[in-house]
């Protein structure tokens, strides 16, 4: 194995930038920032994620979901980390990546079972290529080396896109995937969204490295880090991280600074721990406004395109909602039926006495 | 202590509200207590049982760590091993699972493999269990696997006095204990007085008197055995309700003694049953009071399945109907 | 097939041999099959359990990773996501603690959690238990906290031959097996044919018959059952001995058909006791044999203690003594 | 809580080496390598710790030890890690570190007792600050961080030196303890010995880094990179680090490049995956040769001192085999009187069904 260079594994001093919070160009020049068509496409995104946040919120309101953790003032990172990818790649996403897991094609009614409450994961995760939504931290992440080193080990061009947030950095999970990857060059962009927090606890207790990015050189792994509320700079900095995955260049580590507009989840109070000053500090960087003056200002996005983003939006949204308020019956078979392939004996056993039981109240009432 | 009319001494309080008040007094009592984990800082814990503890004591009493459980048992290893008495959260159940090796090959240990010299006066909090309609991974009845192993202490409180003072006994020992908080419970009201003189860990309670049968429960199965226990004395039959509060310890001695008396027994738990605290207290039953047994022990626990999805749990909680048919399966004709 | 005589078709082999030459088959046989861990490459496994595999299959198929357990076992369960069946070797009983989260978080939920749409055929390896004289950490019989955990198959063999066909068995399962190895057996000879017929995973196997009293082993503890029912049929009593094999699922129908004939039982197994394997079946058989028990379910197990040091194994060991002991206990007067 | 600048956690780009493999002078200047009566004490530790590794490797050929795990090549590690201690630190060794243990005054047959198989940690640790050998891979660094914080809390100035191998590295205890450390500012002293194989498994197996040392600034953590056979550099550098920890500068990482020139135990058959002919270059490397060497160049070291050395380590040996030749009886109620402060009502009776076992086969005997 040869050793890389040090100085080729560092990040940059500051996070890369294309598109300056104020929709100006802040790239070295405008050939830098990815073609026209790659930002209305990711226009598109930015707005079917907001508004799939703004409903998927309303609908924890409604008591339609349990509970839904946002990706309001994250959707650039959602919307760039799927448009880097082929059909035939993977994308492990968190309990907070809905949005990504929809912008990859995921029905939106399947991606919020687990949410809503009917079953665990909704979706096949072979049909999409999207692993199921992970919640213990970091445990997806080896899951992702594996799935990528499935791959190699078969000559398959697969690129695997791993989602986690800063807080879960921390856990050893993180240390033994990047480890993995970096060992055995499985090809696996992790994308770390830093949002400031992990639930309550900010950036500063999580760590003390100058910035989530330097924790690649340590496994011998590029390390990147780049605005997080810059679509355009993601799709470049991503887009570059999965070719070089792809080339046979290894695991890539990015660190997308962002921030989290929303509580962690509407179970938490965000006031707790964090000032009204902070969050308002972030709206002006907000992803979809930022590329919005930008696309306009070079005459790339009318209102007439932009209306069609919206209306699109507005369909998905109501499609969803209605999907959503449908009331599923679920079937308690389903518990005993899928813990195995074939049941064994026992929970054969188990499910006939829950039939039993449910026969009888049935007769009882 | 001259004795004070119940509703006086005792004010009705939330087993969450209890929990926080033995932490709180157990901070201000000894300078070597220590409450750290996730989010329990300002935020005062995800079920707020931690809050105010920060404000009141400081970020050297309380405080946040990084998010890396391995990392929060092993840190409280080494601060109990110097002198420190750590009580640390776990935020649920199945995220304690990737402290294991720390909890089983240490914390289980470290006294014991020095022969006393390291002992480790440490309480590690677990929210468990279910029925609170959480998502995967939030609703694990995970006392089997700290119970199996030798090494641990583990109690779990069903009510807010309990949940006080255990808290205080398990903060007092000199040994860690696994303190299991029924998350379905944290809101759940009762009477507690916070001066009272302590049970110890290992002593069961009999929560209701009974002669025809003894119910077995621990934790958030408690309320449900004496739900069941009132809807049998309806129809006539009278079931004894034994509150196991420490699990190990077994109190072996009022849970036979309870089960000669009676002569037939159910252990109800939420937990999956198979290889299960559960099982041991069927075993254990089953073998030392076998020739007062008028009838098989039944066990009404979990299904043997990963925990269901919220729209499904209610299949898998134990219900007061389920007790009362495992009761009625008690064969009682042939008596 | 037309039977041959033992002698000639079954040459003696050690469990070890038995199971590199199970590796080897599948290796062969699959090409989707991986064997990975710590020193399982170039150096075949501490016990040279894959000795071989790496030069006769090269470094894509057996292959040495990282120093980290979690990461194996989450690194398998994203190969068996993506069409591999990763067959992978915890190096110790209590090194895969690690792991824990791993285990049961995903490796035992996944198929379940996706409806089967994602199922995980994949083998962990364990050596396991004592009597080798190691040092803490080695020897642990760890077995109850798979046991517990729902989805996850959980075999052991005994012998040369159940190592070769139940291994061979797992790697074709399409779920989770935990394959536990009894480090104590993997120097012990005996017959195996290696193109046999499996038995399946589930099937427990009566590998004495007797009258008397049915002896319930597993893994290293089946050689001492044998042992404890040849020295009792000196003194005239015949004893029953189970090898369960499987011990999740349990061969219930087994166990209990052998239990009734009897009427008497005492569980073996090296394990703690307390909430154990042992535990469960001592359980079942006193629910599901109630009337014809003739004596409490007796149990032979490791005390509730830390593995002890090599020097004080032996006391914690289930030996031919102690289990002669139970079965003397087993109330004989009274029938 | 102030970052720091990246380039200040860097290691050096080669490892810092004041004696030459020869034993000539590699410092820049001679002012750089520690004094001459902490290198004769380095030196009387060496020779003292390759005696002790001699013994223990015969009294396991005897079967007097169950097992032993040599630090034959390493010894310049385990001196130097203990000699920059003041009495109040703390240390934290592996399985390997006996002669650290040793070193750090814990009596030889103590020190042995987990080896011999008497029972498993053998002293008291709170009378020798030395942690109880650690066997799962990485678990005691986090103890380390924890005994540390302890200090810090009560203004203390205990330092802690934490030991590991280039294995643990990759353990996710080691992530978790680095951060701990790092993030409370715990003043630990992070040691790996990367003597180049985890049992069989080369460091190009544990991680694709420039170097382990790179992985301190993925906590913020400054690095460094010595020479591990060269126990000038390492008390220089070692000392440097309990300084810093000791002065508030947070946690140190160390990487010691080292080689164990013996098998990863007596169970172990090295020549599986490594060459004679890599074994043998190691040899001239040795630590005791080149600070032998050198001493005696600067004429610090006579023979007549040198053969104190080796009287007193001979010494040392004859009164370790005298004890370990002792056979002791263990006594099974250990079993279970310690298992808790008071042994629980199950372990008493346990306990007395043990003695009972036993009172009734000396009866039959
Ligand atoms: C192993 C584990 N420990 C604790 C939790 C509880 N938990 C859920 S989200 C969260 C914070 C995660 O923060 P971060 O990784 O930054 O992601 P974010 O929520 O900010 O997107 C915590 C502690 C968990 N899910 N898994
Ligand atoms: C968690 C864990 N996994 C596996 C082992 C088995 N094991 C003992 S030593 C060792 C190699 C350790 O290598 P390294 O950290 O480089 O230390 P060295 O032995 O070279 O000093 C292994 C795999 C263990 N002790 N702990
Ligand atoms: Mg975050
Ligand atoms: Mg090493």
């Amino acid at each position: 194995m040869t050793r890389r260079k040090p100085e080729t594994l560092l990040p940059t001093a500051t996070p890369i930038c294309f598109i300056a919070a104020d929709g100006s160009l802040a790239a070295r020049s405008a050939d830098e920032v990815p073609p026209v068509a790659e930002l209305l496409k990711a226009m598109r995104g930015l707005v079917e994620a907001r508004r799939f946040n703004k409903l998927a919120s309303a609908l924890v309101r409604q008591g339609r979901l349990a509970v839904y953790p946002s990706t309001h003032g994250q959707e650039a990172c959602q919307v760039a980390a799927v448009q880097v990818l082929d059909a035939d790649d993977w994308l492990f996403p968190t309990y907070r990546d809905t949005t990504a897991v929809v912008a990859r094609g995921v029905d939106p009614a399947e991606a919020l079972t687990l949410l809503k409450g009917d079953w665990h994961t909704g979706y096949d995760p072979h049909q999409y290529k999207v692993a199921p939504q992970a919640t213990p931290l970091g445990t997806q992440l080896t899951h992702a080396a594996g799935v990528a080193y499935a791959a190699v080990l078969r000559h398959e061009p697969t690129v695997v896109m791993a989602l986690c947030g800063d807080g879960a950095t921390s856990e050893g999970e993180f240390h033994a995937a990047l480890n993995f990857a970096a060992v055995f060059r499985a090809p696996v962009v992790f994308l770390v969204q830093n949002n400031g927090y992990a639930i309550s606890v900010p950036l500063s207790r999580q760590t003390a490295a100058p910035s989530l990015a330097y924790k690649g050189i340590g496994y011998g792994v590029p390390g990147a880090i780049v605005d997080g509320n810059d679509v355009a700079a993601l799709l470049h900095v991503l887009g570059e991280a999965v070719r070089q995955a792809r080339a046979g260049g290894g695991p890539q580590l990015v660190e997308a600074l962002t921030y989290r507009m929303e509580a962690h989840t509407n179970a938490d109070d965000a006031t707790r721990y964090r000032d009204a000053a902070e969050v308002k500090a972030w709206e002006p960087r907000d992803p979809l406004l930022r590329l919005e003056t930008y696309l306009r200002a070079t005459g790339a996005l009318t209102d007439e395109i932009m209306a069609g983003f919206v209306a699109d939006a507005e369909a998905i949204a109501r499609r969803t909602r209605a999907e959503l308020n449908r009331d599923v019956t679920p079937d308690p078979t389903d518990l005993f039926q899928h813990v195995f392939d074939t049941p064994t004996p026992q929970l054969a056993a188990e499910q006939r006495m829950l039939l039993d039981e449910l026969a009888r109240d049935a007769e009882g009432a | 202590m001259a004795a004070v009319p119940a509703s006086e001494a005792r004010p009705l309080v939330t087993v969450a509200r209890a929990l926080n008040r033995a932490l709180h007094d157990a901070l201000a009592e000894d300078p070597s207590v220590l409450v750290f984990g996730e989010d329990v800082g300002v935020n005062g814990g995800v079920f707020r049982i931690t809050d105010g503890l920060t404000r009141e004591f400081g970020e050297q009493r309380c405080f946040d760590t990084p998010l890396n459980e391995a990392g929060i048992v092993g840190f409280a290893v080494g601060l109990a091993m110097n002198g420190m008495r750590p009580v640390i959260e776990m935020q649920f159940d199945a995220f304690a699972y990737s402290a294991f090796e720390q909890i089983v090959s240490h914390v289980a240990k470290m006294g014991n493999r020095t022969r006393g010299q390291v002992r480790l006066p440490m309480v590690i909090r677990i929210p468990y269990a279910g029925g609170i309609g959480g998502v995967e991974h939030h609703c694990d009845s995970s006392e089997a696997y700290y119970a199996h192993t030798p090494g641990l202490y583990v109690v779990t409180p069903s009510n807010p006095a309990d949940a006080y003072a255990l808290l205080r006994d398990a903060i007092r020992s000199p040994d860690p204990v696994i303190f299991m908080e029924p998350k379905k419970l944290y809101w759940a009201k009762g009477e507690a007085s916070f001066g009272e003189v302590l049970p110890g860990i290992g002593k069961a309670v009999v929560r209701r008197e009974g002669t025809d049968a003894t119910l077995i429960a621990y934790g958030s199965s408690v309320p449900i055995a004496l739900e069941a226990a009132e809807a049998a004395a309806e129809d006539g039959r009278s079931l004894q309700v034994i509150d196991l509060r420490s699990l190990v310890p077994l109190d072996d001695e009022t849970l036979y003694a309870a089960v000669r008396a009676t002569g037939r027994a159910v252990v109800v738990a939420e937990a999956s049953g198979f290889a299960s605290v559960a099982s041991e207290i069927a075993a254990r039953i089953s073998e030392n009071c076998f020739h007062t047994l008028l009838a098989p022990v039944r066990r009404v626990t979990g299904f043997d399945i990963p925990y269901p999805p919220p729209k499904l749990e209610h299949f898998q909680l134990p219900s007061v109907d389920r007790v009362l048919d495992a009761v009625d399966d008690l064969q009682w004709d042939e008596s």
